[in-house]
């Protein structure tokens, strides 16, 4: 069971109260019309599924309801911070990184 | 009955008080503090069980969680029936009615055991892979009868009479077990100012303290428990669980601890007690100080009652009070194995010999059973045991240095107790539960908690430390690391003394030789319950199943109640010796959760019965109630799904109900229609995004209906939205759709167009609503109001606020049935008494309530779709013939068009959404039927399309029918055929899906 | 829109949305969503005594409020109306006499008014608020609990995963979250006691779960 | 190879069953192969079977970085049907079906197939209203499916609930009789061991790294143990761990891996002798022929590796079980686990060409992997063998995901399984 801080509520929740939306950082594309069907294709269904680091969207459904991102590792599902939606993660695959037994960072 | 082998003294029982139980029909007497296998053994009860595979008697083994063979069925009645309940963790209560769980006709005199004895040469590993193949339908019969023997308890036949619950636990640190290690551990972080949960599966907090003779400070070390558990019970943040297994460690740090409130007072629960209790912990450190579990040595024959482990013989005379025989050999790769001699020895009873693996015995422990004159075997075995339900004798021969050969003679001692210890293993489960790793240490001889990203301290046993000083210490050690990590003064705990004992190092030996091979000496036991054998790993072995998962799998090693928790390593290290590798080279042990079985009931706590899922109301439902309506679930709503009269079929219902709506007035609770407010500047842009139509023009004091797809290009859901306001707006949305919906419109204004100024809010609560429908409604209506609702103040697809029946009330003019109506909304607190006044006003309309049934029928006489039913999330609006549903004039690319418009959704003979009338009026094709052009051809058949929703119009006089077929919207006239399960056909033609007034004039009038 | 009776003069023009005095008159009456289970008589015949006390606030005026946390204006406008501050911190919640708003997320608070006066409140707003905002009635979509006692808190943790320790949760700390399988906006107004705003169609099923919950501690209504 | 028998058992038995010869060799990897497939769980040894027995390629490798069949081979419920709703998913899983039947006979290893049935329960009219069209659907595939009404259903599992009291009560089921279960282990083992004795070199404890693609084309992988290893055609047959081979290969997949859970109870004596799945309460069960319930639970809404779910799914399961079940509420669960299921979007599989030529995958079966083993391994030799996919196979073509013809399996089989 994930403990996950809400950045909006400043407070960690217990996992029953979001929920998680996919793969973070997919943007609509701004002219869908100039899509071909490979390019709309890899935008509907097409992920990153990564073992490791992987950047999610989530939204505190039962709390603010709010949508932000968190950089979780699929493999230890530790959560290595939480962000809000617009700005870009610290913690990327690559990037120098302890692990920490200290859950999230707020 | 006497208790034979009842000690007069001694123990942590209570002897004022004697307690009745029955095994297996048969009555015995016990004590208050006994647990059903101390009393059991108290009696001399030594065959508790029969073996799964080859049915030989068993007896107890071990006094704890790790126990294999003592797996009972109880209860006094049927609905109070556990099955497989562990007798060593099962405390004793008056009237506890048991019995073993195979054996016929009894346990004592068991048929099956001849045949395990005949058959079970027959049966090695695997060999159900190998044989019943033959012939090929043979299988299931074997299987019915393996299934028949298979299984230990029984569930019960009638429903549980006990309530559980679950409750949610926040704490800084959570210590796990309270032995020396984990109480010492509790009082640091206690005394430290910590939240402490602290939590042990016995009865009392004490852990392997009280089943011991050590001093602590000069006095028993129970004094000092008594202490510590005392000065805990004054900390408000401190909460003390006895009765309570944390039984699995998940990630970021929740646990799940069973806590058995009742279960030592009775069969079910006394009046207003929950029975037993999950406590959700989310922990900010935890401190595992779990113990160890001793290893049993594998020897032949080791499974006939009377084998034991050394210290369940300690626990049962030092805990209970009882000495489990007469005549006691130990066989030991250690010095603690000696405990149990002397404890023996103590009570008064004979100790045969210890038979020490070891060439060398030094340890103090040693010494003091040779100053007691206890007979001392070195550098030997026991290498089989006589006796068939109770031990005899045993045979003990000399071994080489490394415990591989018997070098010597073999001597036979006579003896009705072996109790053996091949040293301990670390009880590692929770550690492995989040997924850690564990590691073997040579030194310990076993595995020890790997590395983890929990926040994790671990103190005692769990670390291979098994002296009651150095479990202290560490305790205390693990209680100050946990403030110093949440910030908190370190504070410090003088520690009891006690006497440093010198222990010599064990021997790394878990299988005893034999004089014959392992594949031809009796049966040398690795795992009891689920009978597998030294010789049985072998063969798995040598047949190439190497890793230790294989291993495991093939014989079925630790998959049993206990899961392996005396097994495990000793089956590693036979598979290992017998690969010529170590045992880490073998692999690691898995654990998972649970650490020991948990009732369903307590997992699901309230969660069951009414209170399963809510079922949600409108605030017209007791009416409804009242009136006799029969409900559907739509979602976790109930919505009236037909109001029957007396002597009514349900045709005959909906037929009424039609009827009524269609010539005279009817009335629908249309509450539960998801409803979000909208504001805000952009809100008409939004709209334009998010519907496949054209918003831009939306007058205020309109509405418009509006189809929603996904970036697919499919629909997902439908509704009329109102413009209330320039700015304003109220969207309706499915009934099971309205949660998805909203966080739709959240998703897309939070993630992707944050700049558009607009809110949106649920109110589907907020708003209650009465439809009135037909051509009498604007009559009834209008008794209610004084505002003009006439047609040409009050338009078709206008609303309006009006006061009804002295309620402030939203009226839309939209309808779902293609008759003149009205949908009043008004605020909930006020929605019954609008409700009721319109059922007043109504009567002399024949005003007929009607359910979401009707609701069908009517909407599909006139060929409206509801989403979820005819659409399946592959068909786009194009596919629903509702391409007036869509704008591609809108300058902003809403969401579904480009999806749409994909070379697959755009090709021909796609499924589209057609009228369907059979050619026999009188036939309603079921819902769900597949078409096919020729019913005739060999199977299988290219399924055409499907009936989507299929009614009797009793309006129409005929059925009718939507459904979906290739190409269908270009077909109109042709037929298609519906073949039925009973190998009829109905035939249909295809035709408009718009039954009922084809030009829409009644909606107008 | 001329028939739209109740709607202020200032209001659509200024922000283009529709408002309408929802509460009939004096002589209807106005059912809560536990009208039906009769807490005025339960109080009466039921237990007098026991951990759990529960009290229902029936047909309050319950505002949605959406508006930036970061537009001045907007915030000294609320002050003005309401005479008590919008509580911008996350999780907390202010209260100036009968009127108290709870911070529900950045850009949201539940504002409760006694029953009669959310209209004339919806319509200062209406009037006076300035920019981008939206104000909701949500009055007849949700009731108020009060609940206290001794074991207030045991049940709570029984139906909630939050942490209820006063050190995290102080008098005044509001959070929205599930309860049970439902949800509800909590806050305290005491060491044991809390307010707890639960949706109508839930409503039936919460009670349920009360009683049920409370049966080991013995459930007081108060009316 | 040794021919398993009863009267085999018996003769082993005089010798102390000292003779069992090994069930697969253990050999060393050569340095090239005509096809290497990659994992070596059921589908993978699946597909070297049939490599080897229909098309005669023996000169193929299945690497596998464990030990075989322990990812969701070893994991899963074991639930064998073919009751899919469209004709292309139809026609694979019966394909599959018919393999099913005679499989033990086929492999002389008996994986035991128990052709007990699976129900899946209806609650409320939509629910019907799926399940008819299902019936209906297959019934003209050639799959036998039917309804029965509650009271028949309640004749026939008299341990369930079919009362109105339930919160949901049942109003019906679908039920396919050729539908069951079969031993995980066994199927793993006996296709590795049929294979084995074909001719194919099953590596364990071999892991692929890296992949040696030129100029689009695949021809070899770089393992962590035993370096490179040349091949004509990889087949990537890895489940839960395809996105992390898709990567290698330079692509992305529609897919994601989700940890899938499961539990058992205590063994107890029979209690349940069919397969009963309930997609409104989120719930399925059987029980073993060990008497372990054996249970299912939903998805993680989350991508997971780590073979562990949420404590919340396997509570949520148990209340579905208990409320279809409730004699159930003191039966004890024993052990839950985890699985990393790879799931599509439509809920149907992959089976495929790849970007990189002579690269193959097959993946993305979601929870339905066991019951499409012996299909899997069937169509995917084929489209190895050929470099083309099985017209069974070529609707389940990445490209769908392009074009838009999904075969969505959601609307009809609700959670799957």
């Amino acid at each position: 069971m994930l403990h996950i801080y809400c950045p909006h509520c400043a407070e960690y929740r217990e996992e029953e109260e979001f929920h998680c939306a996919g793969q973070a950082h997919i943007a609509r594309p701004l002219d869908p019309e100039a899509c071909s069907d490979e390019e709309w294709g890899e935008y509907l269904f097409f992920r990153k599924n990564p073992r490791g680091l992987h950047h999610e969207l989530w939204v505190h459904a039962a709390g603010c309801r709010k949508f932000f991102n968190l950089t979780r590792d699929t493999q230890s599902y530790e959560i290595k911070e939480v962000y809000m939606i617009g700005e870009q993660p610290s913690v990327v695959a690559g990037s120098v990184q302890q692990t920490t037994a200290s859950g999230a960072k707020s | 009955m006497t208790q034979r082998n009842r000690l007069t003294s001694g123990g942590r029982i209570d002897r004022s008080t004697s307690l009745t139980f029955t095994y297996n029909g048969k009555s015995y007497q016990g004590y208050k503090g006994d647990t059903l296998a101390s009393a059991m053994l108290a009696n001399g009860i030594d065959v508790v069980a029969r073996s799964f595979k080859y049915s030989r008697p068993r007896g107890i083994v071990a006094a704890g969680a790790e126990e294999p063979n003592a797996v009972l069925q109880l209860g006094a009645t049927e609905a109070t029936q556990v099955p497989n309940v562990r007798a060593t963790q099962q405390e004793l209560f008056d009237g506890l009615v048991s019995s073993a769980t195979n054996g016929w006709p009894s346990v004592d005199t068991d048929v099956m055991g001849m045949i395990g004895k005949l058959g079970g040469k027959m049966m090695p590993p695997g060999f159900y892979y190998k044989t019943f193949m033959f012939p090929e339908s043979s299988w299931e019969t074997y299987e019915s009868m393996i299934r028949k023997a298979a299984g230990m308890g029984r569930a019960p036949r009638e429903t549980d009479p006990d309530t559980y619950d679950s409750i949610n636990q926040h704490c800084d640190v959570m210590v796990v077990g309270a032995g020396p290690a984990g109480l010492a551990a509790a009082l640091t972080a206690a005394r430290g100012g910590a939240r402490v949960i602290i939590a042990d599966e016995q009865n009392e907090l004490g852990g392997s303290l009280l089943n011991s003779v050590a001093l602590l400070d000069g006095k028993p070390a129970a004094d000092w428990v008594h202490d510590v558990v005392q000065e805990l019970g004054t900390f408000e943040d401190v909460t003390l669980l006895p009765r309570s297994t944390v039984n699995g460690y998940h990630d970021h740090n929740f646990l799940t601890i069973h806590e058995r409130q009742t279960d030592h007072l009775a069969d079910s629960a006394p009046a207003k007690m929950v029975r037993q209790r999950m406590h959700r912990v989310r922990a900010k450190w935890v401190v595992l100080a779990t113990g160890a579990h001793e290893r049993p040595l594998v020897y032949a024959n080791n499974d006939v009652p009377g084998c034991m482990i050394t210290g369940a013989v300690s626990a049962y005379i030092n805990r209970y009070g009882v000495v489990p025989g007469n005549d006691l050999v130990v066989m030991t790769t250690n010095d603690y194995g000696y405990q149990a001699a002397l404890d023996w020895a103590d009570a008064g009873r004979n100790v045969v010999a210890i038979v020490d693996t070891r060439s060398v015995a030094n340890g103090d422990r040693v010494e003091a059973a040779r100053q007691r004159g206890i007979n001392v075997i070195t550098g030997s075995a026991v290498i089989e045991v006589q006796g068939s339900k109770r031990v005899t004798g045993v045979s003990v021969a000399a071994l080489n240095s490394s415990g591989t050969q018997i070098v010597g003679s073999v001597t036979k001692l006579k003896a009705d107790t072996v109790a053996t210890s091949g040293g301990w293993s670390p009880v590692i489960h929770l550690s492995c539960h989040t997924g850690s790793r564990p590691v073997w240490s040579d030194s310990v001889v076993g595995f020890l908690p790997g590395p983890t990203v929990q926040r994790q301290l671990t103190a005692g046993g769990i670390n291979g430390q098994y002296e009651t000083a150095i479990a202290l210490q560490e305790g205390l050690d693990a209680g100050q690391q946990a403030l110093v990590k949440l910030g908190l003064a370190v504070v410090n705990v003088i520690l009891p003394k006690t006497k440093a004992l010198h222990v010599a190092a064990p021997m790394s030996l878990f299988h005893i030789p034999h004089l014959k091979p392992t594949s031809q000496a009796p049966k040398q036991f690795v795992d009891y319950q689920t009978d597998v054998t030294a010789a049985g790993i072998e063969i798995a072995c040598r047949e190439g199943f190497e890793a230790i998962e294989h291993v495991k799998r093939y014989t079925a090693m630790g998959f049993g109640t206990d899961q392996g928790k005396l097994g495990n390593i000793n089956g590693m290290a036979v598979a290992a010796k017998a690969l010529n590798k170590t045992i880490p080279e073998t692999g690691t042990t898995v654990f998972r959760p649970n650490y020991t079985p948990i009732a369903f009931g307590a997992i699901i706590g309230r969660h069951c019965g009414a209170l399963f899922e809510p079922e949600r109301y409108t605030a017209m439902h007791k009416w409804h109630v009242e009136q006799g309506a029969l409900f559907e679930d739509v979602g976790q709503w109930k919505r009236p799904w037909y109001f029957p009269k007396a002597g009514e079929t349900m045709q005959q219902t909906l037929n009424r109900e039609c009827l009524a709506v269609r010539n005279s007035v009817g009335i629908l609770d249309a509450s539960t229609l998801g409803k979000i407010d909208i504001q805000g500047k952009d809100a008409r842009e939004f709209l334009g995004r998010v519907y496949s139509n054209a918003w831009a023009k939306l007058a205020v004091g309109k509405c418009r209906y509006g189809l929603m797809c996904g970036e697919d290009g499919m629909v997902f859901d439908d509704g009329v939205t109102a413009c209330l306001g320039e700015n304003h707006f109220l969207m309706t949305t499915t009934t099971g759709g309205a949660a998805h919906v909203y966080e739709w419109l959240e998703i897309y204004h939070q993630t992707e167009w944050p700049e558009l100024e607009v809110y949106f809010n649920t109110v589907t609560d907020h708003w209650s609503t009465a439809t009135i429908t037909g051509p009498n409604s604007r009559k009834l209506l209008a008794e209610l109001t004084e505002s003009d609702v006439t047609n040409d103040d009050f338009r078709f697809m206008d609303w309006k606020q009006i006061t009804v029946a002295g309620v402030p009330a939203r009226v839309f003019r939209i309808s779902f049935t293609g008759e003149l109506s009205f949908e009043i909304n008004v605020q909930a607190n006020y929605g019954m008494y609008v409700w009721e006044k319109l059922i007043e006003a109504g009567k002399k309309y024949d005003l007929t309530p009607y359910g979401t049934e009707t609701m069908h029928i009517l909407r599909a006489e006139k060929g409206f779709i509801i989403a979820g039913q005819d659409t399946d999330g592959s068909v786009h609006p194009y596919d629903l013939g509702m391409g007036w549903c869509v704008s591609n004039q809108k300058p902003f690319s809403y969401i579904g068009k480009r999806g749409m418009n994909r070379s697959d959704c755009t090709r021909e003979n796609r499924k589209q959404l057609v009228g369907l009338k059979t050619k026999d009026p009188k036939q309603v094709i079921p819902e769900g039927s597949a078409a096919v052009l020729n019913p005739n051809a060999p199977k299988p058949l290219s399924i055409e399309g499907h009936i989507s929703s299929s009614y009797w119009s009793e309006s129409l006089g005929h059925s009718i029918a939507m459904g979906f077929i290739k190409g269908g919207l270009d077909k109109m006239g042709d037929t298609v055929y519906y073949p039925m399960a009973d190998g009829t056909v109905i035939e249909a033609e295809i035709c408009s899906p718009i039954f009922f007034d084809p030009k829409g004039e009644r909606q107008n009038v | 829109m001329s028939e739209m009776n109740n709607m202020t003069a200032a209001e659509s023009a200024a922000t283009k949305a529709a408002v309408m005095n929802q509460v009939p008159g004096p002589d209807v009456e106005g059912q809560s969503p536990l009208h039906h289970a009769d807490f005025a008589g339960l109080a009466k015949r039921g237990m007098q005594e026991g951990g759990i006390h529960l009290r229902e606030l029936a047909l309050l005026g319950h505002l949605t409020l959406r508006c930036d946390s970061s537009n001045h204006e907007q915030v000294a406008c609320v002050a003005a109306i309401l005479g008590v501050s919008l509580p911008l911190t996350p999780l907390t919640s202010a209260e100036k006499g009968a009127y108290s708003i709870r911070w529900m997320s950045p850009d949201e608070w539940l504002i409760l008014v006694p029953g009669l006066e959310a209209f004339s409140i919806e319509s200062q707003f209406r009037d006076a608020m300035p920019g981008h905002y939206s104000l909701v009635n949500s009055s007849g979509g949700s009731t108020v609990l009060m609940l206290s006692g001794d074991n207030a808190v045991e049940l709570l943790k029984k139906s909630t995963t939050v942490d209820w320790h006063l050190s995290e949760f102080p008098v005044g700390k509001v959070v929205s979250t599930l309860f049970a399988k439902s949800t509800a906006t909590i806050r305290r107004t005491g060491d044991q006691c809390f307010e707890l705003v639960i949706r109508r169609s839930f409503a039936d099923y919460i009670w349920l779960w009360i009683q049920d919950a409370s049966l080991e501690y013995g459930l007081v209504i108060k009316a | 190879m040794q021919k398993y028998s009863g009267f085999g058992l018996f003769k082993h038995s005089l010798t102390h069953h000292e003779n069992w010869q090994r069930v697969w060799r253990n050999p060393a990897p050569k340095k090239k192969y005509d096809v290497i497939i990659i994992g070596g769980g059921g589908h993978g040894l699946a597909t070297a079977y049939y490599l080897a027995k229909e098309h005669g390629i023996t000169n193929v490798a299945v690497l596998e970085k464990g030990h075989l069949g322990g990812g969701n081979a070893c994991r899963n419920t074991t639930i064998v049907r073919s009751n899919y709703l469209w004709d292309e998913s139809a026609a694979l899983y019966e394909h599959s079906m018919q393999l099913w039947e005679g499989l033990s006979q086929e492999l002389n290893y008996n994986v035991m197939f128990s052709q007990r049935g699976v129900y899946h329960t209806c609650h409320t009219l939509q629910d019907m209203r799926t399940n008819e069209r299902l019936v209906a659907a297959n019934c003209l595939q050639g799959i036998d499916n039917e309804m029965v009404d509650a009271e028949q259903l309640q004749k026939e599992i008299p341990t369930m609930d079919c009362s109105k009291n339930a919160r949901y009560p049942i109003m019906g089921a679908s039920v396919q009789r050729r539908a069951g279960n079969a031993r995980h282990d066994a199927v793993a083992w006996g296709y590795a061991r049929a294979a084995d004795a074909l001719g194919v070199d099953l590596i364990q404890n071999c892991e692929v790294i890296d992949m040696e693609i030129n100029d689009g084309k695949i021809t070899g992988v770089k393992t962590k143990q035993y370096g490179m290893i040349k091949a004509d055609r990889v087949g990537c047959v890895v489940a839960g761990n395809s996105g992390v081979l898709a990567k290698m290969a330079g692509f992305e997949l529609p897919v994601e891996s989700h940890p899938l859970q499961a539990l058992v109870s205590e063994p107890i004596k029979p209690f349940l002798d069919t397969v009963v799945m309930s997609n409104h309460v989120h719930g399925y069960m059987s029980q073993s022929d060990k008497g372990d319930l054996v249970i299912g639970a939903g998805i993680d809404g989350w991508v997971g590796y780590g073979q562990r779910g949420s404590y919340g799914i396997i509570e949520h399961t148990i209340q579905a079980i208990v409320e279809m079940f409730p004699c159930t509420s003191r039966v004890r669960m024993n052990r839950q686990w985890g699985g990393i299921v790879d799931a599509c979007p439509d809920a149907s599989p992959i089976i495929s060409e790849t970007p990189i030529k002579n690269l193959f995958f097959n993946c993305g079966w979601g929870t339905g992997g066991f019951k499409g083993t012996p299909g899997s391994g069937n169509l995917f030799a084929h489209t190895l063998a050929d470099g083309k996919p099985h017209p069974i196979a070529e609707p389940f073509s990445i490209k769908r995901f392009h074009t838009g013809a999904l075969i969505d399996e959601h609307g009809a089989a609700g959670v799957a399984h």
